[in-house]
């Protein structure tokens, strides 16, 4: 079934795939993402409770939603690369942690700075905030143990089972801490975004997520360049490229 | 001698040759526990609102200070190694490791409890919560914290790497843990929480065998 | 018999490439000596064909044939031996890991053989690093095994260990087992000695 | 347009410090990573040249002997 995708288990073909969808995902997060942010800065009415503070949502729940699903893309290429053996399933799954990390940060600010006007404090220990900041700890955790290893194809697998053992507590994780909220601090504070949500503001949200995921998209390839690079850097092709764009 | 009978054997043997390796955690699980009542004062009520919280993450802790020796050596002078060649299956040699350090490094904590429940003013239902939590509990902490263990024994700077990569992955089991001794508190049913624990634990004890000893044959690349 | 196949190996350690493309096979009845300088992977290749280490590419098929308890026995530098049991517990335990259960008067005369009488109940921990090594190779008189996969064996030996060791290896190659073994120094065996040599590559 | 006048897209109903607040944050640790990834490659190439420099020394030291 996978055959087809078996030369890109090269890196040499990897790198070349890198530059090949950059166009595409770059294209991809400049369209989203200024359509999205446009119209949801300039267009979309302001929320009747939360006033024009609810324009954070275009920035925050993107982030939120794709930082958890960036998690889950890098376990599969964790899981792929236990499988199948690929050595390039393990880059993309080790380039994919700080853009991951990145996006979990992102959402955790935004989080905090829409929580200061409408908790009246930066901080609260709400449900998806919560599960965000452990998240960001896994992520950290995955890039930790992969850089303590000193053998490259080690690391790959090390952190590809911890990547695993990650995502099956992520759904674990999310329910527990959304009950626990519940259970310490009752109905008292409204969760941001959660009840139904206007057309005239949701389309722009949607905009901005397809626009984030090209962004993860391209930042992601650009990191995974860097991995296949920095992996195969005794390889001839390598020296050839780099030394190429040097002269440049 | 059966073979899984002579791993867990070896493992008593060495223990009561290595006394420390088993007191550490313990005055260290004691000693963490001593330190909330004096930083956050000794009224009572506070300290019974925060101690199945405190008893647990100082077990957390303790769990994690005594398991980073869990491997380490056997895989220093070349045991491991010999482990995996065997005939038998490394996964159930992890195993019965996991639970023979569960047996000498926790269930002395386990033991204790009653004394710190009385430091932290627990009431008599909140006791029995807590120790129905921290029989079904630890064992959690142990098998997925032996992952972490074989993962990076090999390494030089573990010790620290090890909480880091799985303290997280414990926050669902803290919640559930400690929110069935504060129900206890009222004197309400827990049974759901320590229901959801006993699940967690029968995933546990299904799965890590596997990812043990994986992550061994890793660490042995 | 062909005791072990291994095909097209290749090892890389570090971004380094070790060996590539290796074909090895091993013979009943053979003596194989492997050199070959410092890093040029003697190490790697040993665990890999003892199965435990996983090569880049590549495949290692042992022959393990019913009439022996393990297909291989794999001594290497690290000598398996917990320094605060004794020699008769350590080899008690890795018995029972190999599914054997020689009995304690068994396994003291074995120890008699390897020089090693009065030393049996000590904690291995106090013994000479010569002493815990033939405490390690006596397990070669454990288990039935068709090959032997011994990483540098002689060190710490002295020299009566060191031919004692040797006429233990020339016995066990008569009696149609397989040796594979790194040494420094030549080997003086009365059987045909396999020379492969593993070169440095950078 | 939600808004009429341009300083009131800025004032943001009253929020405009923190909307533009996460904005300006998220924006700029996107950037940031960007010269940071920009400054990895950076870093590798000019390894890639110093070795290749190096190389052809050696190679240049020993044809000089042989000389």
């Amino acid at each position: 079934m996978f055959v087809w995708l078996h030369p890109y288990a090269k890196t040499e073909r990897a790198y070349a795939l890198c530059n090949t969808l950059m166009p595409y995902f770059l294209s991809a997060a400049v369209l989203g993402l200024s359509v999205g942010l446009v119209w949801g800065m300039l267009f979309a009415p302001s929320d009747y409770q939360q006033g024009d503070s609810f324009r954070i949502i275009y920035i925050h729940v993107p982030s939120a939603i794709l930082s958890m699903g960036t998690y889950v893309a890098m376990a599969i290429a964790g899981l792929v690369g236990l499988v199948w053996q690929w050595k390039t399933a393990y880059m993309s799954m080790i380039a994919m942690a700080p853009v991951g990390a990145l996006v979990c940060f992102i959402s955790l600010f935004t989080g905090a700075a829409w929580g200061k006007p409408m908790w009246g404090t930066w901080w609260i220990w709400d449900a998806r905030l919560t599960s965000q900041l452990i998240l960001l700890f896994l992520y950290f955790g995955v890039m930790a143990l992969y850089y303590a290893f000193s053998d490259r194809q080690q690391a790959g697998k090390a952190a590809a089972i911890i990547a695993l053992i990650g995502v099956i507590n992520i759904p674990i994780i999310h329910y527990s801490v959304e009950w626990w909220n519940t259970l310490h601090q009752g109905s008292t504070i409204t969760k941001i975004g959660k009840p139904s949500i206007a057309p005239s503001m949701k389309w722009p949200l949607l905009v901005s997520i397809a626009g984030f995921m090209g962004l993860i998209g391209t930042l992601t390839l650009m990191q995974l360049k860097n991995v296949i690079i920095e992996r195969e850097l005794h390889r001839p092709w390598v020296k050839q490229l780099l030394s190429q764009q040097e002269t440049k | 001698m059966s073979p899984l009978y002579s791993v867990i054997h070896r493992d008593f043997t060495l223990a009561m040759r290595q006394k420390a390796d088993i007191f550490q955690p313990l005055t260290f699980f004691v000693l963490v526990i001593t330190l909330f009542p004096i930083g956050v004062g000794p009224a009572p009520e506070t300290l019974q609102k925060i101690g199945p919280g405190v008893i647990w993450v100082a077990a957390i802790l303790s769990a994690l200070l005594g398991m980073e020796r869990l491997f380490r050596d056997d895989f220093n002078d070349g045991v491991l190694e010999q482990m995996q060649l065997s005939n038998l299956s490394l996964s159930w040699i992890m195993f019965a490791k996991v639970m023979t350090h569960w047996l000498l490094t926790i269930v002395p904590l386990i033991l204790i409890s009653p004394l710190l429940a009385l430091f932290l003013n627990l009431t008599m239902p909140m006791y029995w919560a807590l120790l129905a939590t921290l029989l079904l509990g630890t064992p959690i902490l142990s098998l997925l914290g032996s992952i972490a263990v074989a993962l990076t024994v090999g390494l030089q700077k573990g010790g620290i790497l090890l909480s880091l990569i799985i303290i997280p992955v414990f926050i669902p089991l803290l919640i559930f843990a400690t929110s069935a001794v504060d129900t206890a508190l009222f004197g309400l049913n827990y049974l759901p929480q320590l229901a959801i624990i006993a699940a967690m634990l029968c995933i546990a004890m299904a799965l890590t065998p596997m990812a043990m000893s994986y992550a061994i044959k890793v660490s042995h690349q | 018999m062909d005791v072990l196949i291994a095909q097209s190996l290749t090892c890389v350690k570090q971004d380094r490439v070790l060996f590539s493309d290796l074909d090895i096979i091993l013979r009943a009845g053979e003596l194989v000596h492997l050199t070959g300088p410092n890093g040029a992977g003697k190490t790697s290749l040993l665990r890999i064909l003892a199965g435990l280490a996983q090569p880049e590419t590549g495949l290692v098929h042992t022959n393990s044939a019913d009439t022996y308890d393990v297909p291989l026995l794999y001594l290497g530098h690290k000598l398996a031996q917990n320094k605060h049991l004794s020699a008769i517990e350590n080899l008690t335990y890795w018995s029972a890991l190999h599914r054997v259960n020689p009995s304690v008067e068994s396994l003291y005369h074995i120890l008699a053989q390897y020089q090693l009488v009065g030393l049996e109940d000590l904690p291995t921990g106090q013994l000479s690093a010569g002493q815990q090594r033939r405490v390690s190779l006596a397990r070669t008189e454990l288990v039935q095994a068709p090959l032997w996969i011994l990483d540098e064996p002689y060190t710490s030996l002295d020299v009566t260990g060191v031919s004692f060791i040797q006429t233990r290896v020339d016995e066990y190659v008569s009696r149609g087992g397989c040796v594979i073994m790194t040494s420094h120094q030549a080997l003086s065996s009365s059987h045909l000695v396999r020379e492969l040599v593993l070169e440095y590559q950078i | 347009m939600a808004f009429d006048s341009f300083a009131d897209f800025i004032a943001m109903g009253g929020y405009g410090f923190f909307v533009w607040l996460s904005y300006g944050v998220s924006f700029l640790s996107i950037v940031l990573y960007i010269v940071y990834v920009k400054r990895q490659k950076r870093q590798l190439t000019q390894h890639v040249v110093a070795q290749q420099a190096r190389e052809a020394r050696i190679a240049a030291a020993k044809q000089s002997q042989e000389k």
